[in-house]
């Protein structure tokens, strides 16, 4: 099967003309089928890689297979060739199996849409690039990747184009991209120069012949983490994230939350040499992961959008993530993607269903009650929810606990801010949860009729990634429990070379134990009090304008406790929230990011006037350069 | 050589076909005149021929350039097709052309300053008229005339140039010259590098290379949309095929004379060009604007100097005419249908004609510097190139610029897609223009994948 | 005695330099269009002397034979240049290069 | 001594013509000037032994593309009157800027005393040595400047003949 590895991204492609060429003419219901064909021709040559390499033995785990040079200038040559490793393979199975559950529930939720075909042509040639960029073996395949999802996530962005805020979105998410691919490419120009390759086998091996700190490998380490900061949404790059939202769900889940977004943590984990041995650039990476962690969730405890919810949670996780890597927990950091791709697919899916019920609305605050109309979604959502709170034995909390077993061995006070992160997690999804799905009903007469459970092909990837879920954890069960961890040894032969120069783990059972629980403690009153606040006392957050008139009555309970909380809490952090939402983000970053954009425009207005027309102020023009270069040539 | 005379019997005979009535028939035996070139110039591959007493060298260079001037001008050929039906004057315009041919390829062939004093100047003749070719129109009577002053202005001082470094040397052969430079280094008089230097200005004003770029914006916009086509393409490919050679077999060992002033003016002519394009209303003026910041990106293999400039020369010049020819046939489409050549009138056309939108999508792309199109390896082997020279800061200004680039090229792609326009009627596209851009859409990509093959040509 | 014995050859370069310099004064300093193609005549003139002169120092008639082509290009150039006047004059009344200003920024 | 004298008033008649050519009001009296020039430079070829070269020069220039431009001139009726003028601040930074670029011209053709020539033949300009050059050496061009000349005819034609409707 290995040897197949070709046929991998070649499906999708063939997808993609197929639906792109003839796609205007067909029915829906065979684009859907194409295009979700062939991410499952896809998925199954990968699950077929995946087997053949969980047999092999170590020395068989590598594999490079080159179709052909693509370029070769003199020292410079780069081949189309894949590699496979547990990596990749990991990467290519999550890809191709969550892009098809996706597929299949784009199916049913952009029915009804007129560019229903185009996108799943969009889609699949997101996929294409999305493999080739994990399969590509130098990182110049992955730059080509690299931009081909970025543009296709614009494409997909945008694809509602009718709305000019959509298209605002995608031109945000387009220049921070921009910024943040401007990083990568000097990173691998600079790579070139010092190694003289861009290959992976070749740059790795050499690598390890550098000493630990040394500034060009630092230089390179950071502009790939600049990189990585634009594509995976971490501070400062992180506001086009929640603003893509504006796309259709499906794209939210598979793009912005599974796969797209984590490519940067795949580009870290794939250098994980590089990295290692450049400490300085780790430590950036874990307090740029940390700070944004932290800093989304504080924004998503008063988001009222659905999806912004997500949106920031999923730029948390991807700080978490990053947290991970930065603290050298590099298996860690891959086993969160995973479960974090499974988890958070779901949450946005959905979404999509409670969006798609609930004719359009994504605002929580007309939401309420959906537990009787949509009980698939009711059950699946909330198995999500668990998932990312940590609760255990689900998939979030294995992932989570071990990444910040790591980083308490790193730092406490790193691990502490990690705690108060996946605590404001618990609670924003909680709330979310209970908004949606407890209480009463608060929307219009007219969503309240319309209410149903989506279609089944809706609902069947639901049920598939809850249940993935719910076991996806047991893959990487900590040392405590006696068992091996799968996802360790699996990946073992990708971060050999740095393990040998990270410190080995000194945590003993007892601790570990005890920062599961205190996780556990913690996390369980955070979701007592979120309960009690949008359950016991059927608190809605306030409408942000004051005409619109709430569907129900507020009623407070006047507890002491109530108050207490609220006063100490609840207001600053609202208040916190809010303004790191409305003056960091949006006017500080953005406003930096518009900035150097609307710069060149006026520069460009302005410089056009030096073209006045005149054909005398021309060749003035002319002449007195002339008389410059001769003057130049007379000085030398 | 034959490739020469063939095109210079072409054009007589398109003379001719007016005077015996057969200019109905003219147009299928210029495409077949022109195919028959590219594989006339292409037998003589390897044979590196000296003719006429050295007056010319078909080396491959010359063979390489010919083939691809003669391509492009096929592909022109039928990007115009329609536009010369209404014409009266079918056969002028066909003769002018085919003259102007010539004189690109006696640009990327010669090997005597007279020879390239003559093809620059055929090359320029033809388009000062054609640039004014619709005399009724004072913006194409304006640039007609702006074009032709400062083109013969920027004769003038080539010619000073010229004359200068027929004083000290006593020759108007490159290689003489060459051997010249390398028989007296350290005792050549300064007239000689004054002499350069005046040659390299009229060579930038051909290439509008900033701060001699100020006519092209002007002319550009003013001229027919098919002529600008030309000029965009392959007046710029010839020209900047004539500079390199000029430099590479001359020049090249006095670099501490022209590095420095070459070095400013690359970086003039990519903050000029890809700025001030950022805010044209008008697709085609931003396209001239996209042409002068492509001259700076093509300056980095006259910089580079080493023995990938040549090829990678060619393979970027080629990349851009290919996306250009693409652009504008679209933009001729478009200008046809709605009479507005501003941004606006893109509007919605992911709509009404998602191929044409697509094509358009994928010359921008290209042009931009996005991979895998071939504008993406045009980029990375001119700045690998010019890295293996050493020129790492040149480098970082071509990327930071065309960052900037991505920007105005992307307004079209956002026109098409995102935005809806007044007209919603679907674009009509005839067969040849069909024909055109599957051809062309299908190079874009295909020099992608084979850029290697293109590369090792030279 | 003949002339290259009697004038170095400095002076003809200067003398030349001197004339070119004086055309490009002359499409500086006038707007006439007709004037500008006048002094880039001169221009050109001021190449041919050059060529001329160091042709006659080298003995070496090829830059005499240049400026042969120097001319014919010249005629033909004059020939072209006053076609696209005419034209605009018949469009403006007018060979001003200032009122050359509807394409611009 | 005589052929320094002659090169001395050639000199100055050239330059003096010249500079008249740019400053007269009327363009008639430029053109005129502007042969005088001419002839000054044809006898600056009659000293430098090219012969032939001054008659073709005077044939040429004087003789044609100098009649073109009188012939052009009148077509159009261009006098003092209708003469546009450049505002006096522009005049004088044209006049800065030729002068700076005189300068520097001058001051990198100094030092160029010392080039050494080598002694070719002294008759190159006569019309044999002249006619062997551009016929063997220099066919090429030769012939491709008749298609120069081809390019002319067809745009002066294209351009000058009235539209057909």
């Amino acid at each position: 099967m290995i040897k197949l590895v070709a046929l991998v991204p070649l499906f999708p492609i063939i997808g993609f003309l197929l639906l792109g060429l003839f796609g205007k003419k067909w029915s829906k219901s065979l684009a859907s089928i194409v295009g979700s064909g062939a991410i499952f021709a896809s998925f199954v040559v990968a699950v077929g890689i995946f087997i053949e390499l969980l047999g092999a033995d170590a020395a068989h785990k590598t594999a490079t297979f080159s179709l052909f040079e693509w370029i070769d200038a003199g020292k410079f040559s780069v081949a189309i060739s894949f590699l496979i490793d547990p990596l990749s393979s990991l990467f290519i199975l999550i890809i191709t199996g969550i892009g098809f559950l996706i597929h299949l529930y784009s199916a049913g939720y952009m029915h009804d849409d007129e560019g229903h075909n185009k996108f799943f042509s969009y889609l699949n040639l997101f996929i294409f690039f999305m493999l080739l960029l994990v399969l590509g073996s130098n990182y110049v395949m992955m730059f080509v990747g690299w931009e081909g999802v970025g543009l296709c996530s614009y494409l997909l962005i945008g694809f509602w184009f009718k709305n000019t805020n959509y298209n605002n979105a995608a031109k945000k998410a387009f220049v921070m991209n921009r910024i943040g691919d401007l990083g990568f490419l000097l990173g691998i120009v600079l790579i070139f120069i010092t190694f003289g390759s861009v290959d992976y086998a070749t740059v790795f091996e050499q690598a390890t012949h550098f000493t630990s700190g040394e500034t060009v490998i630092t230089t390179i380490t950071i502009l790939l983490f600049i990189g990585a900061m634009g594509k995976s949404a971490q501070l400062p790059l992180f506001t086009w994230l929640p603003d893509a939202m504006a796309g259709p769900t499906p794209v939210s889940a598979l793009i912005h939350a599974a796969t797209m977004v984590t490519a940067g943590i795949y580009m870290i984990a794939r250098s994980n040499i590089l990295f290692t041995l450049a400490p300085v650039t780790l430590e950036i990476v874990a307090i740029t992961g940390l700070a944004t962690a932290l800093f989304a969730a504080t924004i998503g405890l008063a988001q009222n959008d659905i999806k912004k919810v997500l949106a920031y949670s999923t730029v948390s996780q991807l700080g978490l993530m990053f947290l991970a890597l930065g603290v050298g927990a590099y298996t860690s950091g891959v086993f969160h993607v995973m479960t974090h791709a499974f988890f958070k697919a779901l949450l946005f899916l959905g979404a999509g269903s409670v969006i798609h019920a609930m004719s359009g609305e994504q605002d929580i605050r007309f939401m309420g009650g959906l537990k009787k109309h949509l009980p698939i979604t009711f059950l699946t959502f909330l198995i999500g929810t668990m998932a990312i709170a940590g609760v255990p034995p689900f998939a979030g909390f294995f992932s989570k606990d071990e990444i910040l077993a790591h980083v308490f061995e790193h730092n406490k006070i790193m691990w502490l801010l990690g705690i108060l992160t996946s605590m404001m997690t618990a609670f924003y999804m909680f709330r979310l949860f209970f908004l949606v799905f407890s209480g009463q009903f608060r929307g219009t007469k007219e969503q309240a009729h319309h209410l149903h459970e989506s279609p089944k092909s809706m609902t069947i990837p639901l049920i598939v990634l809850a249940v993935l879920s719910v076991l996806g954890g047991f893959l990487g069960l900590p040392e405590t429990f006696h068992a091996k961890h799968l996802l360790e040894g699996f990946l073992e032969p990708v971060f050999e070379a740095s393990e040998v120069r990270m410190l080995p783990n000194h945590l003993t059972h007892l601790t570990e134990w005890a920062l599961m629980g205190v996780a556990v403690i913690t996390m369980i009153i955070v979701v007592l009090v979120a309960r009690s606040k949008y359950v016991k006392n059927n608190e809605v957050p306030v409408p942000e304008s004051t005409t619109l008139k709430p569907a129900h009555k507020l009623v407070y309970n006047k507890y002491f406790v109530d108050e207490f909380y609220n006063a100490i809490f609840v207001k600053p952090i609202n208040w916190l929230s809010q303004k790191f939402h409305s003056i960091f983000e949006l006017q500080f970053i953005d406003g930096i990011v518009n900035g150097m954009g609307s710069l060149v425009v006026w520069t460009g207005r302005n410089l056009r006037y030096a073209q006045t027309g005149n054909v005398g102020f021309y060749i003035f023009a002319m002449v007195l350069s002339v008389v410059l270069i001769l003057l130049v040539n007379y000085l030398r | 050589m034959k490739s020469l005379i063939l095109l210079s019997g072409l054009g007589v005979l398109t003379l001719l076909s007016e005077i015996f009535n057969f200019k109905r028939k003219i147009f299928p035996v210029v495409l077949l005149g022109l195919l028959g070139t590219i594989v006339l110039s292409a037998m003589y591959w390897n044979t590196n021929k000296h003719y006429f007493n050295d007056m010319m060298f078909f080396d491959n260079y010359a063979v390489a350039f010919t083939c691809l001037i003669s391509f492009i001008a096929f592909a022109w050929f039928l990007l115009s097709q329609n536009y010369f039906n209404e014409e009266t004057n079918l056969t002028d315009h066909f003769a002018l052309i085919l003259f102007a041919l010539v004189g690109a390829v006696i640009m990327v062939s010669y090997q005597n300053m007279s020879m390239l004093f003559l093809g620059i100047e055929t090359l320029s003749l033809s388009l000062y008229v054609l640039a004014g070719s619709r005399k009724n129109d004072l913006h194409s009577n304006e640039a007609a005339l702006k074009y032709f002053l400062m083109g013969a202005f920027a004769t003038g001082f080539l010619l000073f140039g010229i004359a200068l470094i027929y004083g000290v040397t006593g020759s108007f052969n490159l290689q003489t010259i060459a051997n010249y430079i390398t028989l007296n280094s350290g005792n050549i008089p300064a007239l000689f590098y004054t002499g350069v230097l005046l040659m390299m200005v009229g060579m930038a004003f051909k290439i509008s290379a900033a701060p001699f770029h100020f006519w092209a914006p002007d002319v550009y916009q003013g001229s027919p949309l098919v002529i600008t086509a030309f000029m965009a393409t392959i007046v710029k490919t010839a020209a900047f095929a004539a500079f390199f050679r000029l430099f590479f077999t001359c020049f090249s060992t006095i670099e501490s004379v022209w590095g420095n002033i070459i070095f400013v003016m690359a970086i003039l002519t990519l903050a000029v060009g890809n700025i001030t394009a950022t805010y044209q209303e008008s697709v085609k003026r931003m396209l001239a604007y996209s042409s002068i910041a492509h001259a700076g990106y093509m300056l980095l293999a006259i910089l580079a100097m080493n023995k990938f400039s040549a090829g990678s020369i060619l393979f970027y010049t080629a990349a851009y005419s290919v996306a250009s020819i693409t652009a504008f046939t679209v933009l001729s489409i478009i200008i046809n249908k709605s009479n507005n050549e501003a941004i606006d009138a893109f509007n919605g056309l992911g709509k009404r004609n998602p191929f044409l939108a697509f094509a358009m999508t994928v010359a921008m792309l290209s042009l931009a510097g996005i991979p895998p199109m071939a504008g993406f390896f045009g980029k990375y082997y001119l700045f690998n190139a010019a890295l293996q020279s050493g020129q790492t800061t040149i480098v970082l200004v071509a990327v930071l610029a065309s960052l900037v680039g991505v920007y105005y090229y992307f307004k079209a792609i956002i026109a098409m897609y995102f935005k809806s326009g007044s007209d919603s009627s679907p674009v009509e596209v005839s067969f040849i223009h069909k024909l055109l851009l599957v051809l062309t859409l299908v190079l874009i990509f295909a020099m992608g994948l084979m850029s290697d093959f293109v590369i090792r040509l030279l | 005695m003949s002339t290259i014995q009697a004038i170095p050859l400095n002076w003809y370069i200067l003398l030349s330099a001197v004339l070119f310099v004086i055309g490009v004064l002359g499409v500086l300093y006038r707007r006439n269009a007709i004037i500008i193609f006048m002094s880039v005549e001169l221009m050109l003139n001021a190449v041919n002397l050059l060529l001329t002169a160091f042709s006659s120092y080298r003995g070496d008639s090829a830059g005499q034979v240049f400026v042969f082509f120097i001319m014919a290009v010249a005629a033909a150039e004059v020939a072209v240049g006053l076609a696209i006047l005419i034209v605009i004059y018949r469009n403006t009344n007018s060979t001003d290069i200032n009122f050359l200003n509807k394409l611009k920024w | 001594m005589m052929i320094k004298y002659i090169f001395y008033f050639l000199a100055f008649v050239s330059v003096f013509s010249a500079l008249m050519v740019v400053v007269s009001k009327n363009p008639v009296h430029c053109v005129l000037y502007l042969i005088m020039c001419f002839f000054s430079i044809a006898g600056h070829y009659v000293l430098l032994n090219a012969q032939f070269l001054a008659a073709v020069h005077v044939i040429v220039y004087a003789g044609a593309i100098m009649v073109l431009f009188l012939f052009v001139i009148m077509l159009l009726n261009l006098n003092t009157q209708s003469e546009p003028h450049k505002s006096t601040w522009l005049k004088f930074a044209a006049a800065i800027t030729s002068g700076l670029l005189l300068v520097i011209l001058v001051g990198t053709l100094k030092g160029s005393e010392t080039m050494v020539m080598p002694v070719g033949n002294p008759n190159a300009g006569l019309i044999k040595n002249l006619g062997n050059t551009l016929f063997k050496d220099f066919l090429l061009p030769f012939e491709v400047s008749s298609i120069l000349f081809l390019v002319a005819m067809v745009g002066a034609v294209m351009l000058g003949k009235k539209e057909i409707k």
